[in-house]
């Protein structure tokens, strides 16, 4: 039998080799996936992971769908880091995008250097305001915020829902569920002629950039760490806990937010009713498969980006089902959270 | 009218009871298990996929529930043994759930089966309710159950084989949302389509909290849920319009007022919320 | 025939780090009971863990009744005979106490016989049990009645005890020893785990000493004094003490007045009109039992949990009451509290970073928030050689340290900062004898350069041994303060055991 | 040589793409899609190929979904949805020698078409029906959002109902949202308890059909066929039927003829069509007087929206004598007089 023998101190080589390793399993049943459904493995891995990326387009695109992932992962970093279970992001993120989107439909006939500035603070405030909710419930009522910011992302869904079918509905939209365009003013300017790349691969990069200087060189982010280890300890500190609840939640929802209106003022340019395809959830994932780390995140939402253009693309040239990029996604993440195990415990045979 | 409205209630809302009391055992032992939506959706597909190609509503059944047994014996397999974080485990479950349902009834969409009728599984859900409920509060196997989301090291002190009994809570939970997927595409809406749940297991986990993990309020709370969403049909049918929006957004409101509610006061919460909920268990420690 | 009910042969237990349990064997008899006494730490609750199933040993055999007995868990030494009463309750807080109590039966009754029995049990030990309230509105002694009614229901041969008066007062004790007398005459036999050397001369038939994992010897109570038994526990010899007054300055320097708080939840003490004060270079102590107050009124002190209280809490004039910690440090207080692990340190971090811990505030490693590294590193390097902090290195992670290592890493990050005030609570506890004299004069050295010290401890002797004057706690009450040197210790005793007026 | 033909053939092939919003076996939208695109490959032959993406969500993905179907060399895009009109449109600026094609909007470009169908005049049809067919005058009606697409169905309905039946009441359920199978069959389950014997559904399941069914009352399919699920319920179904119109383009295309258009056609172009009328349910000259409203509707005599059409406010619309012309049908966010209900905000 095979048993679990702890060890002294956690395997730091462990720690990033998990993830690796949790690849690599996902590849390989991915392999058994493909073949059970009578697909060659390699042309079907091929195609899903190294087709949608062969060209500069589709790394692009890999970029654009990356994008909101990281910068929500990084953003719940804050939370995670801090014991704080915020699975709300897709809410955050909806209010980012009704906030930074409202202004945007607001001063949709201004043309202005001011408006795309506005529409992103606004948007990170939305995001913050409404993670705000929790934080406040956690340290007011002491109610358990993984349920709170959970119901809040439906709320935050069906307002949304609520303006764009009606009162934000386009007056010349024949009363489609949709706004009306913002202005050119208010969207991301594109990085690269031809390619979708926008402002907000910027924004998140110098976010990402911010949060690692955070974590590794400022009083804040060793509180954030302290508390998440041991609340106790933070606590005989002297760190201000409702304050890093709420300034975790804040930075949490203000990324969320901006991922939000990076979306609606990137590549959408108005608001509906679908503007996120759950990238607040799947950002969770990316947080773990990332180990709450800058580098980690971002190599996490390459990858994650890349199980959603690799369905397309199985898709499109091998009639599987889109379905298997959720497959791939729960997948990683099952041996991700599987191989952690290695990094506290050492496997020992005995008899 | 009002037994016809009754009868509405009751059919819609028989899915949101299998899938909470079987949450709320899981919750009681201590786990908190995320992936209700995506064991509703496998139970779901499993159970017509079986029902189309067998035509046995009983093979449909027992499909659908080791479907369940499977999906949560993975969940339990990583947050048990492995120690995997539950929350992330549980929200890998539910896109796994939608993944893996969606190939699974590809082929299936949109075949045509007859419906089974409902009403046995209503009368089943209210037994189930009724029989956690003595379970609970009778039976010492009930017990252990609670003691082990209360306190896992003085269960373990004990002698109870803590991961062994929140192993079963969770099978047992996996089950019962799988049955709720069953009654979702045989009874409710025989057919298959994918995503057909659509949000319906998060409702169900609200509905656990709305209840204070109390079995017999599971059922007041989804007949609460279920009645304001059919009451606000039965408006609108009336003539009286308003955005519906709002209407839908009333279980997750009234279960966020019934945190506040419950968690302020530290009694209460301690009262209610099992003391162990989603913390990991490690016998060595 | 052979008198042994239980023999322990060359039990071992290794943990990462730690050989809690090294060859371990002794025998007991029949119908006594039997002390197990060590320091924190010595591996007695390893031990019996092993002996109740819970923890599977290294190697080694237990013989009961002469035969080989392996429990793969408690269920089965229960069945077999074994009872245990734990160290820490393993109660359920929300389930009533007959709910608690069925929970511990290996047979399955109704409610109904179990409440016969168990009432039956109550009124032959006089216990009092109120079977229908849940056990989260129980006092720590009705706590521990519940948890013997538990054991004996199931009828033990022999009963396992884990430093069950570490949270009774003297009373109380007492009226344990008179159940577990009860209990020899029926002749069930008894293993008594303690560090509390009068509770072994009185009570006990024979006695195990065990240090650092290992048995030390096994004799007769009778034959023993609390000196020897101290020795033989200890390693060394109590040397009475006397603080030398010279230190101590005519001005207040911190001054509690009337403090009190009510925290309306049956697991916390409420700190009642507590009142005292400190002048400058006096090492003052609070003693008393666990559990009456002490960690309370050390959240009230650090200012970790200052809402609605009340009193007036002045240092240096000013009013600090309702300041928080890091403001509090600000002002040169420097705090140690109980708990190494998670509380004064955060396990999983380094040293440099357990430096920053409490000496954050003030600007002192960091502009407008950015932290300096480099003085953090040298601050650190500092205190691990000015305490003999044995560590390869700053980087290694707290948790990697031994506990008494730890604690003067801990201590001396606080001493280094140069307070006009250290609170510490429970300076040594769970460290061995060398660093706790270090630790011991390290902190009369600081009171000498001027610092005020306040001690809160269990430890009658560490008080006698460093402080000036000393007050009991008892019940969240605070009791008059006392010259050390005139120290009455019956009287101390009788306050400890609740006699404040 | 044959080799040669087969990869000349090859050459000459023109590929078709199509991005659906949902899966091709949903039994409606985009069920009806596919058989169309089925139909366009039947009818072209070896001379086209044809692709789809399915469950292309209405968001920036969108775009890279079109884009890619016109990066892996298709000549045709059809894209299936309302909310791909930007996105269409994005892409199209970017590859103008390839053709797109957006159904139900109303943006276009040199080389983007726009086609809808005129699935209200089924409504007409479906609404005489219902008017006769009712027993409790009472309809109930599942609608989807409060679009003029759905209110334009609605109206119709309506209009043609409440001419042979002036008693007729018509209930109406906003589900807000076009698919959720259990929401929509206890919106069936509220409307049919609340008295109406006939179940009218604009979203885009069978739950209703089979709902009513199972409560034993009468229905009308959506989009397909949808008999087989219900078949003692459906009396007719409006089947959206594209095959005509996507065998039209394809051969544009092929033969070169394409040009950006709009198209808003009817029955008399063969889009919309009345499935069979079930002859268990409907009297046999009720279903000859839905047929010759068919012809009409064909021939041209007889227009869903003819005057004189008051709305709830009793203001005169359209006319007497003139019918209601393309851009009202195409804005229409009004009830017509007689409906007992409010449009939502
Ligand atoms: N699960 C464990 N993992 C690692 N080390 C452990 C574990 N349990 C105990 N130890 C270590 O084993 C040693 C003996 O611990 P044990 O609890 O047996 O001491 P004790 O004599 O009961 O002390 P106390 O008087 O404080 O209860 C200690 O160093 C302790 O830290
Ligand atoms: N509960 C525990 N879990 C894991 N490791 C532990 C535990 N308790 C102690 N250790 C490890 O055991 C080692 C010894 O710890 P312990 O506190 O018993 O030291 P010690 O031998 O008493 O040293 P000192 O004399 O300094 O007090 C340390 O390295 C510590 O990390
Ligand atoms: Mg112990
Ligand atoms: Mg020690």
């Amino acid at each position: 039998m095979i048993k679990l023998v702890p060890r002294g101190s956690s395997s730091q080589s462990m720690f990033i080799l998990a993830p690796i390793f949790a690849i690599f399993l996902t590849l390989l049943t991915g392999s058994i996936i493909f073949f059970l459904m009578g697909y060659n493995p390699s042309n079907a891995l091929k195609i899903f992971f190294i087709s949608p990326i062969s060209n500069a387009y589709g790394i692009s695109e890999l970029l654009v769908k990356a994008t909101p992932l990281a910068l929500i992962a990084m953003g719940l970093s804050f939370c995670f880091k801090n014991n704080i279970y915020n699975i709300g992001a897709e809410g955050q993120l909806t209010m980012g995008a009704i906030f930074g989107g409202g202004v945007g439909i607001y001063f949709y006939d201004i043309s202005s250097v001011l408006i795309l500035p506005g529409m992103i603070i606004a948007g990170a405030l939305g995001g913050a305001l409404w993670a705000m909710i929790p934080a406040l419930l956690k340290t007011k009522f002491n109610t358990n915020e993984i349920l709170t910011s959970l119901m809040l992302a439906y709320i935050a869904l069906l307002i949304l829902d609520y303006l764009v079918v009606g009162p934000w509905r386009d007056p010349d939209g024949f009363n489609f569920p949709k706004t009306r365009p913002f202005g050119e003013s208010g969207r991301m300017p594109i990085l690269f002629q031809g390619l979708r790349i926008h402002f907000g691969l910027i924004i998140t990069l110098i976010l990402i950039a911010f949060s690692w200087f955070i974590y590794s060189k400022t009083i804040f982010g060793f509180q954030l760490k302290v508390s998440g280890f041991s609340p106790k300890a933070a606590r005989f500190a002297g760190f201000n806990k409702n304050f890093l609840i709420f300034s975790a939640f804040a930075i949490s929802g203000a990324f969320a937010g901006l991922a939000g209106v990076g979306e609606v003022s990137g590549p959408i340019g108005l608001i509906y009713r679908d503007i996120s395809p759950n990238y607040g959830f799947t950002a969770i994932i990316v947080c773990f498969l990332g180990r709450l780390h800058p580098l980690g995140i971002i190599f996490a939402s390459l990858v994650i980006a890349l199980t959603y253009l690799g369905a397309e693309d199985a898709q499109l040239f091998l009639q599987i089902p889109a379905a298997v990029g959720f497959v791939f996604q729960g997948l990683v993440l099952f041996f991700l959270l599987g191989s952690d195990l290695l990094v506290n415990f050492k496997l020992r045979l005995n008899n | 009218m009002i037994f016809g409205i009754v009868n509405i209630i009751l059919i819609g809302t028989t899915p949101l009871v299998f899938a909470a009391i079987g949450e709320l055992v899981v919750e009681k032992s201590g786990v908190l298990n995320l992936g209700l939506e995506g064991m509703m959706l496998v139970g779901a597909v499993s159970a017509f996929v079986t029902l189309v190609l067998t035509d046995s509503y009983l093979a449909a059944l027992i499909v659908s529930l080791i479907s369940g047994l499977v999906m949560s014996g993975l969940f339990a397999f990583l947050v048990l043994y492995l120690m995997a974080n539950q929350v992330a485990t549980g929200l890998a479950l539910t896109i796994f759930g939608i993944g893996i349902s969606s190939m699974i009834g590809k082929k299936y969409v949109g075949t045509p089966i007859d419906g089974l009728s409902p009403y046995f599984l209503i009368i089943i859900s209210f037994l189930v309710v009724i029989f956690i409920g003595y379970f609970f509060k009778k039976t010492k196997l009930g017990l252990i159950v609670k003691a082990v989301g209360e306190s896992h090291h003085s269960a373990h002190s004990l002698g109870f084989n803590v991961i062994k009994i929140r192993f079963i809570s969770i099978l047992f939970g996996g089950a019962m949302s799988a049955l709720a997927g069953f009654y979702f595409s045989i009874c409710y809406a025989p057919m298959w389509q994918e995503g057909m749940i659509a949000g319906r297991g998060w409702i169900a986990l609200a509905l656990v909290v709305f209840a204070t993990w109390k079995p017999e309020r599971i059922l007041l709370g989804a007949y609460i849920f279920g009645g304001v969403a059919i009451m606000q049909m039965n408006l609108q049918a009336f003539g009286v319009k308003f955005p519906g929006q709002f209407f839908n957004m009333m279980p997750y409101l009234v279960t966020i007022l019934v945190l506040v509610i419950i968690s302020g006061n530290k009694l209460r919460i301690k009262l209610s919320a099992p003391a162990c909920l989603t913390l990991p268990f490690n016998k060595n420690q | 025939m052979n008198p042994y009910l239980l023999e322990i042969n060359d039990i071992c237990k290794k943990y990462p780090g730690v050989i809690a349990n090294n060859n371990v064997s002794f025998n007991i008899r029949d119908g006594k009971i039997h002390a197990l006494l060590g320091e924190n730490g010595a591996g007695k609750s390893t031990l019996v863990k092993i002996l109740f199933g819970l923890v599977t040993s290294d190697s080694g055999n237990i013989l009961l009744n002469r035969e080989e007995i392996k429990f793969k868990n408690p269920s089965e030494a229960k069945a077999t005979g074994v009872g245990m009463v734990f160290q820490h309750f393993s109660l359920f807080e929300s389930l009533t106490v007959s709910e608690n109590l069925i929970l511990g039966l290996e047979e399955n009754i109704s409610f109904k016989k179990l409440k016969n029995r168990a009432i039956e049990i109550s009124k032959k030990y006089d216990l009092t049990l109120d079977l229908d309230s849940p056990i989260n509105n129980l006092s720590a002694g009705e706590k521990q009645s519940v948890e013997i009614v538990r054991a004996l229901l199931q009828e033990p041969k022999i009963l396992i005890m884990d430093e069950p008066t570490s949270v009774l007062t003297p009373n109380e004790s007492d009226k344990l020893f008179v159940i577990l007398k009860k209990l020899t005459n029926e002749g069930k036999t008894i293993l008594y785990i303690t560090h509390k050397l009068d509770e072994v001369i009185k009570n006990c038939d024979e006695v195990t000493i065990m240090r650092n994992g290992e048995v030390i010897t096994t004799c007769s109570a009778e034959a023993e004094t609390k000196e020897t038994l101290a020795v033989k526990m200890l390693g060394y010899k109590v040397k009475s003490q006397v603080t030398d007054y010279k230190s101590v300055k005519n001005n207040i320097l911190f001054q509690v007045k009337n403090l009190s708080k009510e925290y309306n939840d049956p697991f916390l003490t409420d700190i009642k009109n507590i009142s005292f004060s400190l002048k400058e270079g006096e090492i003052f102590g609070i003693a008393g039992v666990a559990g009456n107050g002490q960690k309370e009124l050390m959240e009230l002190l650090t200012g970790e949990n200052i809402d609605n209280i009340r009193g007036e809490v002045l240092f240096d004039n000013t009013n600090i009451t309702n300041l928080p910690t890091k403001f509090r440090r600000e002002l040169a207080i420097g705090f140690v509290p109980e708990d190494r692990l998670g509380h004064s340190a955060v396990p999983e971090l380094s040293l440099s970073e357990n430096i920053l811990l409490s000496q954050f505030a003030g600007n002192k490693f960091s502009k407008m928030g950015i932290l300096n590294f480099e003085e953090i590193e040298t601050y650190t390097k500092n205190v691990i050689s000015n305490f003999n902090v044995k560590t390869p290195n700053e980087l290694i992670s707290a948790k990697n340290l031994s506990g008494g290592n730890l604690q003067k890493f801990v201590i001396g990050r606080e001493i280094s900062s140069n307070p006009k005030l250290l609170i510490v609570y429970q300076p040594t506890w769970g460290v061995d004898t060398g660093a706790e004299s270090f630790i011991r004069e390290s902190l009369i050295k600081l009171s000498k350069e001027g610092t005020s010290l306040l001690i809160i401890s269990q430890d009658l002797d560490e008080l006698i041994e460093i402080t000036h004057s000393v007050s009991v706690i008892s019940k969240g009450k605070l009791s008059e303060p006392f010259e050390t040197k005139n120290l009455n210790i019956e009287k101390l005793g009788i306050m400890m055991g609740g006699e404040i007026d | 040589s044959n080799q040669n033909n087969v990869q000349d053939t090859a050459s000459d092939q023109k590929k078709i793409g199509f991005i659906y919003i949902g899966p091709p076996g949903d039994h409606g939208w985009t069920y009806m899609h596919d058989q169309g695109r089925q139909t366009m490959e039947a009818e072209l032959g070896d001379s086209i190929t044809t692709t789809y993406i399915e469950n292309v969500p209405e968001n920036a993905d969108a775009v890279r979904a079109i884009r890619k179907l016109a990066e892996s060399g298709h000549d045709l895009i059809f894209t299936t949805s309302f909310n791909y009109m930007d996105q269409t449109l994005e892409v199209a600026k970017d590859f103008p020698d390839i053709k797109f094609e957006h159904a139900t909007g109303y943006k276009r470009a040199d080389n983007v078409a726009t086609y809808n169908s005129r699935f209200y005049e089924g409504r007409t049809i479906i609404g005489h029906i219902a008017g006769k067919m009712t027993k409790t005058n009472t309809i109930g009606y599942i609608a989807s959002f409060p679009i003029p697409e759905v209110i334009r169905g609605i109206n119709s309905f309506y209009l043609a109902a409440s001419k042979v039946n002036p008693d007729i009441k018509i209930k109406v359920i906003w589900a807000y949202t076009w698919y959720d199978p259990a929401k929509e069959a206890d919106a069936a389950n509220t409307l049919i308890n609340q008295g109406a014997d006939i179940i009218v559904q604009h979203t885009d399941t069978f739950a209703p059909c089979q709902a009513a069914e199972k409560a034993g009352v009468l229905a009308f399919g959506q989009a397909s066929n949808q008999e087989q699920f219900c078949p003692n319920a459906h009396m007719t179904a409006i089947e959206d039927v594209w095959g005509p119109y996507y065998a039209e383009r394809a051969k544009a295309l092929v033969d070169g003829s394409w040009a950006s258009q709009d198209t808003w056609a009817g029955m008399k172009e063969g889009h919309v069509v009345m499935s069979d009328y079930n002859t268990k349910i409907l009297p046999a000259d009720l279903i000859a007087e839905a047929k010759a409203m068919e012809a009409r509707i064909i021939d041209g005599s007889l227009h869903s929206f003819a005057g004189p059409i008051y709305n709830q406010d009793g203001e005169l619309v359209v006319p007497e004598g003139s019918v209601a012309d393309d851009g009202m049908l195409a804005g229409m966010m009004f009830y017509v007089q007689g409906i007992e209900d409010q449009v939502p905000q």
